[in-house]
Order: C-alpha cells, then sequence, then structure tokens
C-alpha cells in the first residue's frame, strides 16, 4: 500500500529540457510574484480586499487577470505548435517528439477554451452585468467567488501537470477509446478530467448565480425589454451554461468511471458504446462555443452603440436573436461528427440547423451595420476590435456554415480548414469580443483609461497577424492536410506553415503592445485619471456611479424609465439645464461581508483533484472532509452582512462630486 | 476596401494552392461533386459576405465623427422596413445553402453505393496502430499501407478499427470516414484517372499518427488483375498469428502484401467484443502501446 | 452634476408590471436560484438517462434487467419516498407555522423513510454485485449502476443536508436564513422524487415489462 | 397562516393520495397481461410524465400564476433541454448503430440484443 499512490520521483519529467525551462520560469515568475508581495507587505491587504473579496467587480477583475494569464500560457502552446510545424517538414521531426506535441495542442485547446476565455467572459459578466442592472451585487456574493476560486482551482491543476506528470494527449476532446485507461494510462488524461470537473462545478455555479441575477435582481423599473443587450447575452449565455455544463459532468464522470473503477460506458469490452460519447461531449460542446460567443455580441453591441453616439438599432431583434442563438445552438451538435456514419436525414437535419444559426447573428450584424449609419463613429480602441470583429467573424460565420454543408464538411473535417474556421470565430469573435470589452470597462473599474496608441498598436498587429496566421490554414486545409500533425511529409505544405508561423509571430507583437499598453497606462494614469465616471459617453447605467464604483455600486438605487437609461437621463437632464444637486438623505447600505470560504473551498478542491489524479485516496477525503466543513462553517456563520454607515457614502459622493466639478 | 482585395487575394491563393492536389483537384466523382458543392455554397455566401464586409468598412469610414457631411441621426434606431430586410436577406442565402445540405446530405450520403454499370470491387478496411490494412476478399489477398483500386471502378469499402478512432480519407477521392473498433462504417468511392493519391487519417490516434498514411493506386484493370495476381503469389498468408503481429504497435511501416487471407478475418475483427465465447481474438482488447 | 443623481430624478410613475418592480426579496430570489440549480440537476440526470437508454440492451451476455430487478423491493422504496416527499411537506408547513415539534417530527420521519430507501437500494446494488452483476460486467450495468446510485448519491446528501438543517434550527431557530434554506431543501427532496419516478419507470418497470 | 395551514395541507395530502395511486397504476401496467404488449411501452410514459406534473403542482408548488412565470419559463426551457438530449442521443446513436452494418448483413442493433 502506497501512501503516495502513483505519484513517485518519476512524475517530475527532470530530464526534458524543455519542459523543465517552462516549468522552472513558470515557478520563477510565482516566487517573483510572491516575494515582491512579502516585501511589500501587501499579503493583509491582498487577503482582505481581494482573495476573499465577493464583491462582483473584484472578482470579475481576477477572472480577467486569471484569462490573461492562461492566455500567456495557451499562446505559448500556440507558438510551439507553429514553429514545430514549421519546421518538422519531409524527414524532419523538429524540436518536439509526439508525446510532448500531443500534449500541447490538448492543452492549449483545452486552455483556450476553458481556462481563458471562459474566465474572460464570465470575467466581464461579473463586472458589467450586476453595474448595468443597476443594483449592488449578484443575487448570491460568497457563491460568487467560490465560483471564481473552483475555476482558478482547474486552472492551477492544469498547469500543475506541466512539472508533476503530464498532460492529457487526447486532445481537448478526449475522445474515448484513446483516452481510456487502456490506451492513455498515464496521469495525463486525469489531469483533463479533474480540471475540467472543478471548473466546471465552478462555472455552472456561476451559470446559476448570474440567471437568478439577471431574472430576480433588476433596478426598479427595468423591465425586460429595457435591459441592456449585453445582459440579454449574458442572460442566454448563463441559461446555456445551465443547460450544457450538467451534460459535461455527466460525460466526464461516466470517463472517470471507465478509467477509475472499470466501468464501460465506452470501452469495446462490455459493449460500451464510444460513439455516445462523441454524442455527449458536443452536446456540451456546441452551446460552450455560443456561451463565449454571445457576451461577446454583448460587448459590441454596446461598444458599437456608445462609440457611434446613438442607441443600438433594432434592440427588439437583437433581444429575439440573441434568445434563438440560445435556443438554437441545442440542435446543431452532430455537425461535430458528420463523418461518422450517421445517414442522410440526420447529417441533413444537423446541418440545416447549423446553418439556420446564421440567419439571426446575420440579423445581429446588420443591426450593427446600421447602427453605425447615422452615427459619430468615434474610433477609440474598443471600435477598432469591433469593427475588426465584424470583418473577420463574418469570414469565420462563413467557413463554419461551409462545414454546416455535410458533403463539404466530409472533405474538410478535422483538417486545418477546420482549426481555421474555428480560430477565425474564436480570435476574430471572442477574444477581440474580450478585448474590446477590456479597453472599453477597464476606466470603470479602475478609474483611467489605458492608452490609446499602444491600444491601437496592439489590434493592428493582431487584426494583421491573425490574416497571416490563419488565413494560410484554409489554403493547406483544401491542400488536404489534417489537423495535429507533429511532423508531415508535404513539403508544399511547408512555406504556408511558415507564413502562419509568422503571422504568430506578428501576433505575439500584438500581446507585446497589450502588456506595454497596460504598463504605460499605469505609469501615465494621472493623465488618463477618469473623474466623471462616464468617460465615453456612455448609455447605460455602470457609467452613472464613480469610477472605479464604490463597493455600493450605487448610493440611491436608481430608478429606470427606459431604454438606454442613463443617456435618456443625461438628455433630459440637458433639456431642463437642470445643474443643481437636490440635498438628498443617505441611507446605510448593507454589504456582504467577505469570506475565506471559496478560496479555502478551492483549496481542499485542489487537493481532491491532485489526489485523485495520483489515486492517493486517504488525501482525497481528506480534502472531501475539508472542503465539506469548509462550506458547513459558512453556514454557520450568524452575520453575512455589514452596514456602510450613510455618513461614509455621502462622504463619497461628496468627494466624487467635488472631482466631476473641479 | 483593403481588406475586401485581401480576402479576393486570399481566396485566388487558396484556389492557386489547392490545385495540383487535395480537395480542389478532384479525380473521382465522389470528389467532383463535393468540390462542386463546396464552390457552389461558398459562391452562394460569398455574395452576401463580401457586401457586408464592404458594408462595415463603407459606414464605418463615412460615419466617422469627423466627417462633416455625413448626417447625424441619433434617433435613427428602427425601421420596419429595414428589420425585414435583416432578416430575409440571411434568411434566403440559408434557404439556398440549406437546400444544397439538405440534398447534398443525401446524394452523397457515403453509405449509398455509387451507381454505375462496372461491378464494385470490395475493400475491408481496418485501421490499426498506426497503419492501414486492406482486404480484397474476392481477390483473396491484402496489402498494408497501399490501396490498389481500378480506375473507373465503384469500391465498396467496409471500414473498422483495431484500436482507437481513426478516419479514412483520401482527399482527392472525397468523403472520409470515421473507423470505429466493433463497428463497421460504410463508404464508396471511384477514381477516374489514373494516378497516385494520397490517404491519411484524419482523426487523432496517438503518437503514431502522423506517419498514418498510405497511398491510392489507381490503375487500369489489367494492372489491378495483374497486381492482384503477383500479390496472390507473394508475402505471406494473413492468419490469425500474422495478424497478431501486425496488430503490435508500428510507425511509419512501408507498404506489403499479404498472399492470402483467412476468411472471415474482418468480421471477427469487428465482432472482438462479442463476449467471453469469443476470445479468439482477445489480443484485439489488449493494447500492447508502450506507455512512458 | 451629479449622474448618479439625475437618474433618480426620474419622475417616478407608478411602477406597473412585475418585471419592473425592482429587486425581489431575498426569499424569492434563494428560491429561484434553487431552483436554476434543480433544473440543472435534472439535466445532468437526462445525459445519464440518456446513455442508460442508449446501452439497455447492451448487456455483453451478461444478465439483463429483467432477470435482476425485484419490482416488490422498488415498490417499497417507490412507496418510502413519496411518504417522505409528504412528510418533508408537513416539515415546511410546520415551519410556515413556526412550531418546532412538528418540525422535528417532520424531520425525523422524512429522514427515516429516506435512509430505509437508501439502505433498501444499498442491499440492492450488494445482492446484484454478489451474484456478479458488477457494474464491471457490461456496458448496461454501468450504466444502471450509475444512474441509480447518482440518485441514491442525492438521497444521501439529502438526508446530510437534514440532518445539518435540524442542527441549525436549534441552534438559530427560524431565522430567515434557515427559512430560505428548509425551503431549498425541501424543493430539493421533492426533485428527487421526480427524478425517481424517471428511474422506476424507465429502469425498473419498463425493463421488467420488455 | 392559520386560514392558510390547513388548504397547503389538503394540497400536500390530495398530491400524495393522487401520486400512490399513480405509482400503482404503473406498477400494475407493467405486470399485468390485459394490456397490448406494445401500448404498455407508452402507457408506462404517460403515467409517469402524468406523476411528475402531480409533483411539480402538488409538493413544488408550480402554478401558473404571475409571480410563478419565471419558474415555469425556466421549467420549460428546462424540460425543452432534457427532451433534446434525451431524444436526440437516442436518434443519432440508434440512426449510427443501425448503420454500422456487419459484414453479414445484420444490423449492429440486431447484434448487440443478445
Ligand atoms: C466562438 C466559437 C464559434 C462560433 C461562434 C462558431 C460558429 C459556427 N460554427 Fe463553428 N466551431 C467552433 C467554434 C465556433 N463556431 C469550434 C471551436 C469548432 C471545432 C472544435 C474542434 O473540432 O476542436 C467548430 C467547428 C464547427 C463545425 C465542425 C466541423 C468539423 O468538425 O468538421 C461546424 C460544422 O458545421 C461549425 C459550424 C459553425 C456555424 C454554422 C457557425 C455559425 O454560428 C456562424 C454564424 C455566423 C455567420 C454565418 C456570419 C454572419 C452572418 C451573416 C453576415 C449573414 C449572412 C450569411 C449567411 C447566411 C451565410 N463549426
Ligand atoms: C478560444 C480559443 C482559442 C484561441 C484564442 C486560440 C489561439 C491560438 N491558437 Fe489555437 N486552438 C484552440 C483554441 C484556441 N486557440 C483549440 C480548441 C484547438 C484544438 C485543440 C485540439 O486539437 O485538441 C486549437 C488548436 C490550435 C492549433 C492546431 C494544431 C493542430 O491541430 O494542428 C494551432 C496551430 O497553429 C493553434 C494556434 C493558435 C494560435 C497561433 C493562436 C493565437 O492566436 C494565440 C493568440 C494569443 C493569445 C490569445 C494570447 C494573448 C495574450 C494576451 C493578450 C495577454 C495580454 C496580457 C496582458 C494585457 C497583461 N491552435
Ligand atoms: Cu456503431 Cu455500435
Ligand atoms: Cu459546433
Amino acid at each position: 500500500m502506497n501512501l503516495l499512490g502513483k505519484l513517485d520521483w518519476n512524475a517530475i519529467p527532470l530530464h526534458e529540457p524543455i519542459i523543465m525551462g517552462a516549468t522552472g520560469f513558470m515557478v520563477l515568475v510565482v516566487l517573483v510574484v510572491l516575494g515582491f508581495v512579502t516585501a511589500k507587505g501587501a499579503w493583509p491587504y491582498l487577503w482582505r480586499e481581494w482573495l476573499t473579496s465577493v464583491d462582483h467587480k473584484r472578482i470579475g477583475a481576477m477572472y480577467c487577470i486569471l484569462a490573461l494569464i492562461m492566455m500567456l500560457r495557451g499562446f505559448s502552446d500556440a507558438i510551439m505548435i507553429r514553429t514545430q510545424q514549421a519546421i518538422a517538414a519531409g524527414g524532419a521531426q523538429g524540436y518536439l517528439p509526439p508525446e510532448h506535441f500531443n500534449q500541447i495542442f490538448s492543452a492549449h485547446g483545452t486552455i483556450m477554451i476553458l481556462f481563458m476565455a471562459m474566465p474572460f467572459v464570465v470575467g466581464l459578466m461579473n463586472f458589467a452585468v450586476p453595474l448595468q442592472l443597476g443594483v449592488r451585487d449578484v443575487a448570491f456574493p460568497t457563491l460568487n467567488s467560490v465560483s471564481f476560486w473552483l475555476t482558478a482551482s482547474g486552472a492551477l491543476l492544469v498547469n500543475i501537470s506541466l512539472a508533476v506528470g503530464e498532460f492529457s494527449k487526447a486532445t481537448w476532446w478526449g475522445y474515448p477509446p484513446l483516452s481510456e485507461m487502456q490506451y492513455s494510462p498515464g496521469v495525463g488524461v486525469d489531469y483533463y478530467l479533474w480540471s475540467l470537473q472543478i471548473s466546471g462545478i465552478g462555472t455552472l455555479l456561476a451559470g446559476i448565480n448570474f440567471v437568478t441575477t439577471i431574472l430576480k435582481l433588476r433596478a426598479p423599473g427595468m423591465s425586460y425589454m429595457r435591459m441592456p443587450v449585453f445582459c440579454w447575452t449574458a442572460l442566454a449565455a448563463n441559461l446555456l451554461i445551465v443547460a450544457a455544463f450538467p451534460v459535461l459532468t455527466a460525460t466526464l464522470a461516466m470517463l472517470a468511471l471507465d478509467r477509475y473503477l472499470g466501468f464501460h460506458f465506452f470501452t469495446l469490452e462490455g459493449q460500451g458504446n464510444q460513439m455516445l460519447y462523441s454524442n455527449l461531449f458536443w452536446v456540451w460542446g456546441h452551446p460552450e462555443v455560443y456561451i463565449l460567443i454571445l457576451p461577446a455580441f454583448g460587448v459590441f453591441s454596446e461598444v458599437m452603440a456608445t462609440f457611434s453616439g446613438k442607441p443600438l438599432f433594432g434592440y427588439r431583434s437583437m433581444v429575439a436573436a440573441t434568445m434563438a442563438i440560445c435556443v438554437l445552438s441545442f440542435l446543431v451538435w452532430l455537425h461535430h461528427f458528420f463523418t461518422m456514419g450517421a445517414s442522410a436525414n440526420v447529417n441533413g437535419f444537423f446541418g440545416v440547423m447549423s446553418m439556420i444559426i446564421a440567419l439571426p447573428t446575420g440579423a445581429k450584424v446588420f443591426n450593427w451595420l446600421f447602427t453605425m449609419y447615422g452615427g459619430r463613429v468615434r474610433f477609440s480602441v474598443p471600435v477598432l476590435w469591433s469593427i475588426g470583429f465584424i470583418v473577420t467573424f463574418v469570414i469565420g460565420g462563413m467557413t463554419g456554415v461551409l462545414m454546416a454543408v455535410p458533403p463539404a464538411d466530409f472533405q474538410l473535417h478535422n483538417s486545418v480548414f477546420l482549426v481555421a474556421h474555428f480560430h477565425n470565430v474564436a480570435i476574430g469573435g471572442v477574444v477581440f469580443g474580450v478585448m474590446a470589452g477590456y479597453n472599453y470597462w477597464f476606466p470603470k473599474a479602475f478609474g483611467f483609461r489605458l492608452d490609446e496608441r499602444w491600444g491601437k498598436a496592439s489590434f493592428w498587429c493582431w487584426f494583421i497577424g491573425f490574416y497571416v496566421a490563419f488565413m494560410p490554414l484554409y489554403v493547406l486545409g483544401l491542400m488536404g492536410m489534417t489537423r495535429r500533425m507533429q511532423h508531415y511529409d508535404n513539403l508544399s505544405w511547408q512555406p504556408w506553415l511558415i507564413a502562419a508561423a509568422f503571422g504568430t509571430a506578428i501576433i505575439l507583437v500584438g500581446v507585446v503592445c497589450q502588456i506595454v499598453q497596460l504598463v504605460v497606462s499605469i505609469r501615465n494614469r494621472e493623465e488618463l485619471r477618469d473623474v466623471t465616471g462616464d468617460p465615453w459617453n456612455g448609455r447605460t447605467l455602470e457609467w452613472a456611479t464613480a469610477s472605479p464604483p464604490p463597493a455600493w455600486n450605487f448610493a440611491f438605487q436608481p430608478k429606470v424609465a427606459g431604454l438606454d437609461a442613463f443617456w435618456s437621463s443625461k438628455s433630459r437632464a440637458q433639456a431642463t439645464k437642470d445643474g443643481s444637486t437636490p440635498t438628498r438623505n443617505y441611507e446605510p447600505v448593507e454589504m456582504p461581508k467577505n469570506s475565506a470560504t471559496g478560496f479555502v473551498t478551492a483549496f481542499f478542491a485542489v487537493v481532491i483533484g491532485f489526489a485523485m489524479i495520483w489515486h492517493i485516496w486517504w488525501l482525497a477525503s481528506v480534502g472531501v472532509f475539508g472542503a465539506f466543513m469548509t462550506l458547513l462553517a459558512f453556514t454557520f456563520r450568524r452575520h453575512n452582512e455589514i452596514e456602510v454607515p450613510a455618513e461614509e457614502i455621502a462622504r463619497f459622493v461628496r468627494a466624487h462630486q467635488a472631482g466631476v466639478a473641479a | 476596401m483593403r481588406y475586401g482585395l485581401l480576402a479576393v487575394l486570399l481566396i485566388g491563393a487558396m484556389t492557386l494552392g489547392g490545385c495540383n492536389e487535395g480537395v480542389l483537384d478532384p479525380k473521382g466523382p465522389i470528389a467532383l461533386a463535393e468540390r462542386q458543392i463546396l464552390f457552389n455554397a461558398l459562391g452562394i455566401m460569398l455574395a452576401i459576405v463580401i457586401p457586408v464586409i464592404l458594408a462595415t468598412l463603407g459606414f464605418a469610414f463615412w460615419f466617422r465623427a469627423s466627417n462633416e457631411r455625413a448626417r447625424y441621426r441619433p434617433d435613427f434606431t428602427y425601421s420596419g422596413r429595414l428589420e425585414l430586410l435583416v432578416w430575409s436577406i440571411p434568411g434566403m442565402t440559408v434557404l439556398l445553402v440549406g437546400g444544397v445540405a439538405w440534398i447534398g446530405a443525401h446524394d452523397l450520403d457515403p453509405g449509398k453505393p455509387i451507381s454505375s454499370t462496372v461491378k464494385p470491387v470490395n475493400v475491408q478496411v481496418v485501421s490499426l496502430d498506426w497503419k492501414w490494412l486492406f482486404i480484397y476478399p474476392e481477390q483473396g489477398i491484402a496489402s498494408v499501407n497501399k490501396l490498389v483500386v481500378p480506375v473507373g471502378t465503384p469500391i465498396s469499402f467496409e471500414l473498422t478499427s483495431s484500436s482507437v478512432m481513426n478516419s479514412f480519407f483520401v482527399p482527392q477521392l472525397g468523403s472520409q470516414i470515421y473507423t470505429m473498433s466493433g463497428m463497421a462504417t460504410r463508404l464508396h468511392l471511384q477514381a477516374d484517372h489514373l494516378g497516385t493519391y494520397p490517404g491519411v487519417s484524419a482523426m487523432f490516434s496517438g503518437d503514431g499518427f502522423p506517419d498514418m498514411h498510405f497511398t491510392v493506386d489507381a490503375v487500369t484493370d489489367d494492372r489491378f488483375a495483374q497486381w492482384s495476381r503477383q500479390a496472390g503469389e507473394t508475402g505471406s498468408v494473413l492468419d490469425k498469428q500474422a495478424y497478431a503481429d501486425l496488430f503490435k504497435p508500428s510507425k511509419a511501416v512501408a507498404p506489403f502484401t499479404y498472399r492470402g487471407v483467412v476468411p472471415g478475418l474482418f468480421s471477427s475483427i469487428v465482432n472482438a467484443d462479442m463476449g467471453p465465447q469469443n476470445s479468439s481474438l482477445s489480443i484485439c482488447s489488449t493494447s500492447q502501446r508502450a506507455e512512458r | 452634476m451629479n449622474i448618479a443623481v439625475a437618474i433618480d430624478q426620474i419622475p417616478q410613475d407608478a411602477l406597473p408590471s412585475a418585471s419592473e418592480a425592482g429587486p425581489a426579496p431575498k426569499r424569492i430570489v434563494v428560491a429561484y436560484g434553487f431552483w436554476i440549480f434543480l433544473l440543472s440537476d435534472i439535466i445532468m440526470f437526462a445525459a445519464l438517462f440518456a446513455s442508460y437508454a442508449v446501452l439497455v440492451r447492451s448487456t455483453a451476455g451478461g444478465p439483463t434487467g429483467a432477470q435482476l430487478f425485484n419490482q416488490t423491493t422498488v415498490a417499497i422504496e417507490t412507496v418510502c419516498l413519496l411518504v417522505s416527499s409528504y412528510s418533508c411537506g408537513m416539515m415546511s408547513l410546520a415551519v410556515n407555522s413556526r412550531r418546532y415539534l412538528r418540525t422535528y417530527l417532520g424531520a425525523l420521519i422524512t429522514f427515516a423513510l429516506g435512509a430505509t430507501f437508501l439502505s433498501l437500494e444499498i442491499r440492492e446494488f450488494l445482492s446484484m454485485i454478489a451474484i456478479g452483476a458488477a457494474p464491471q460486467r457490461s456496458a448496461f450495468l454501468s450504466a444502471f449502476f450509475t444512474l441509480v446510485g447518482c440518485h441514491g448519491l442525492h438521497v444521501a446528501l439529502g438526508l446530510i443536508w437534514l440532518v445539518v438543517m435540524m442542527v441549525q434550527v436549534a441552534v438559530f431557530g427560524f431565522a430567515a436564513r434557515v427559512q430560505h434554506r428548509l425551503l431549498c431543501f425541501s424543493l430539493f427532496w421533492h426533485a428527487l422524487d421526480i427524478v425517481w419516478v424517471g428511474v422506476f419507470t424507465v429502469v425498473y418497470l419498463m425493463g421488467v415489462s420488455s | 397562516m392559520d386560514a392558510s395551514a390547513p388548504s397547503e395541507f389538503l394540497v400536500y395530502t390530495i398530491g400524495l393520495f393522487v401520486a400512490l395511486l399513480l405509482t400503482a397504476t404503473s406498477f400494475w401496467t407493467a405486470n399485468t397481461t390485459l394490456l397490448w404488449s406494445g401500448g404498455v411501452f407508452l402507457g408506462l410514459a404517460v403515467l409517469a410524465i402524468a406523476q411528475m406534473g402531480i409533483h411539480l403542482v402538488f409538493f413544488l408548488h408550480i402554478s401558473s400564476g404571475p409571480e410563478s412565470t419565471n419558474n415555469v419559463l425556466a421549467l420549460a426551457f428546462g424540460v425543452l433541454i432534457v427532451v433534446v438530449v434525451i431524444a436526440g442521443t437516442m436518434w443519432i446513436v440508434a440512426d449510427m448503430n443501425a448503420n454500422m452494418m456487419m459484414p453479414s448483413g445484420a444490423p449492429m442493433s440486431m447484434r448487440m440484443q443478445h
């Protein structure tokens, strides 16, 4: 009986220079950051104000920071894929042997979708939705913190796999039989399973939280048809989370039972059915990509309207399109396995259903166009991302519809044409969207704008780099190149792959510009300071409060009388020229108290995950017990609220007004 | 405008780049029809997508805040007529492409035999770790990593896998299809031109995946007869023992042939899951893949 | 001028519909959030049901449902759950009218019935494993144990939750928080019944009759 | 509160009674030889759906009143997804099984029935 399960010194790949280099670098960065925090004596502050915070704005910011860090990890994987494929032609094997290469693209896909894009959109929703709804916080603030920390736990586990053991080599789909014990006896697939399960639970809880918040907590007067479009897209995305993630949980649980207890869901032995996994995986997988894109659509709607200086065109059809996409996205999943051998009726049905999604999406695109029409478009950074998005996404959507034609997909499936499609929509749609949102809401979150020049430079590098990096893949796909190739013999592919690698280098420059933008903006924050709380002449309620907003968001509960609440109240105020501020009686506000529940639960979640991966059963039981006791302790806490005295609120408002007047 | 031009250039490059091999250089009726569908669907969609891109850039340029001549109309937020347009233009497109999809799915159903006066050749395909086995039941021979077919003759494939999922794919002949253990998928292809075409696995299957390719030789009937005769005279017989050897994982295997095949080998590979009573092929369920 | 105040100056007409009434009270928010959770849980069960339906004939030469299932046990289990739902409802009524004794009594009966259900189920599982019908035997049995076991796991968690709630009633009395949680518990318990209706119909009755 | 208590009590009691009745009918349907065997499957499904409805109305207090509009909408969405997931999966996998013909010509689903 081994106390440490499968874990021993061999788990650490000491003989692999690349992996150890990357690990060493990561550990170094972490140590530097920790050292810096310790030297500054910032631990109490961090603990009090961030790690245990239940404030939706803080949690939103932490989600985004997590996403940015994971982006860098995902990007380094991408660079490795691109350089490997640029050189491993003919007889050459490149510098990454299969067992590394296969881990790298599996990790890249998993991280980009689940630990980069997901946290980023959830972070933006966290930050903006309660503000836009005109309320103090989400429905369940402590649960929100638990959600975040569970997501972070999953991300941590994925990164631990770099140093201890290995990550999955069975792609981000984890299709059996390849992912079964028989063909993947290592711990890689277990890392995949447990990191997805843990973060998946976090995401599910976040989804529940946001559906409840949007449906049950809105400022007085904000009927459904007065909600900002971003809130609508957030509602749709979270409904999809609530409906899709349980399926993923069940599917991965079945795979885990196969691997851990010798069940036969998907194995040939015992007459399991591998097709069942593919089917269930995509029942989740397809809605998942819309969970990512819908909030991005919401960001573009806000940005387009704000920077065109007019309300969004066709609000009602935008709402209808959003909800239509939400429902339709559950009816198309088979388009990911047209080539499995279903009959023509099944393929045809799911093909046509997939295309029908182009209809509401197209309506959205046209509505954005007509929002610009008759507007006064200011070319700030968020707008650049939005216009770049429309141009790029339309191409990616088109190639998606192309693959929704079954006979065309018979030729394009699993080729790099498909890889080009989904980067076209994932980068041109989701990444551009979160970048727009990041530039748009940054001043609200931190009180100063981001530098425009570096922002624009970053955008152009990304935009051009994207085309150079991914258009060649369309060509290669048509030339018959399949995805996930560690090396290839066909020398005529190589020039295109070198071009693609070059494009990735341009994107890298864009990423560097982005980091510089952040540094420069922090340095020049006094010049970039936003004192009014409304740097863009916004339309929605988040711009009605100070930047950064106080913990309680609004001194008084805003009352809403129409669409674009803030915009219309500003025009009304201008019309009456009523600049005087009536004196008001401030009332104390009840705020949820900080709680370490999320952090501690997540700590135990990491323990459970790690122990299960390495078959250290006693430790897993300790983790379960610890997590249970933590939650129990939380439910026995007597006071969950603190009261912010009226005087403090009045002081804050006075200071803000003084700033605005100055 | 620049991007429109860029797109046109890129599409041009695509067509050129894809011309010498791959799916844009079809050598059989299935691939030909699929290329046509691909182009038709692309054409239908470009007719709407290019104007959208141009309009995006045009609107953004004309309605820039610094343009004095553009009329500012902050109240232009709804127009029933435009709304109708907004939904019906994509609607029409979807109708068209959807029709293509539905009819195409039926016409080019991989399980549908190719109608022809020529009697089809049957080939049984097995994907192994990491190579392809082609069994010719009528000729009683088998070949590894090399598929020889008579030109102008429909080939009727039955496919299965001895280990993980793979996808049998010859881009220049058309449709790919998955191979899965314990079951048999169907596919019908035909080569109309003499030549040698690359074939691959399109579904990632582990460490040896990138080397899991094969060649397809489309030859005349005479050459085919000759080849199968020759193959029937040399090499060993693919019996259970030989299959067990072949079953062992290996990468980048040079093509070779088997002089004979024990009858019913393909179905016993498919039926490896028939339960304990059929343990003759139980090797199938224990992978011998090396893991570090 | 202060913008936050400008918002506030909007003439406050009568707020007509419920959707404009402003944030809902805590009780409603909690119950609604839990309702959404239950729906997601039911969707998870849907995936398990779908898997069971797909795999039900994949017995790999092993025993089938008709050979394994004992309808008498299932009937007793069903009655246990149904009556426990009723006693759970009685408990909710007692909570609403703040009666301690009735609350404890309701909880006790609910707990006892739930525990009986669980022990019957465990006994059934053990007897199946004893005759070689373990989940490792075939895909059908894997799906069966997972689907039914997942429901059983939910019941077990419900029992733990019930105990915790009774301690909280003893410690905090009928505080608002405790009431909200008891409300959620009863929703949970009733939802488990709904899942069980699916289980006994699809797994046991359809399995035996076909 | 006192006025509402007895009626609530009645609701639960009726619910229990009806649910027990439906359950008994289900068990009877599954075991009787009186019914045409082809209809048993359908009958069981209908009974189960009816009983789920009873639980929703009498135990979970779902009603059509304005205060539970949101709950009903969410429920409808959930039911839609449940139906899509179960029916879609069964349709797809059954179709695939039928297509994955054996060399002998017997469809795979036939083979799986022993
Ligand atoms: C954010 C992510 C995202 C988005 C938004 C989309 C959007 C779409 N996707 Fe994509 N897709 C992925 C992410 C995404 N996809 C990923 C990650 C994969 C692969 C995963 C893997 O295999 O690893 C994938 C794979 C994938 C496949 C599988 C291919 C294969 O495996 O062989 C298919 C096939 O149908 C498809 C189709 C579509 C369609 C029809 C849309 C539509 O929603 C697009 C709609 C948009 C438009 C059409 C443009 C705008 C519309 C107009 C301007 C109106 C007029 C136009 C027309 C009517 C055509 N996608
Ligand atoms: C959201 C999803 C997403 C995103 C954004 C990306 C981004 C990129 N991806 Fe990836 N990719 C996938 C999802 C994604 N990918 C998936 C699902 C797969 C399939 C995996 C599988 O096969 O199983 C895949 C596979 C995949 C392959 C295919 C391998 C193969 O099958 O042959 C390649 C090849 O080049 C690739 C490359 C890239 C590149 C160059 C980028 C670049 O665009 C990267 C861009 C860079 C960043 C996104 C980082 C930016 C960082 C910042 C902006 C930080 C800024 C910091 C501060 C402000 C502090 N990806
Ligand atoms: Cu195909 Cu079983
Ligand atoms: Cu999809």
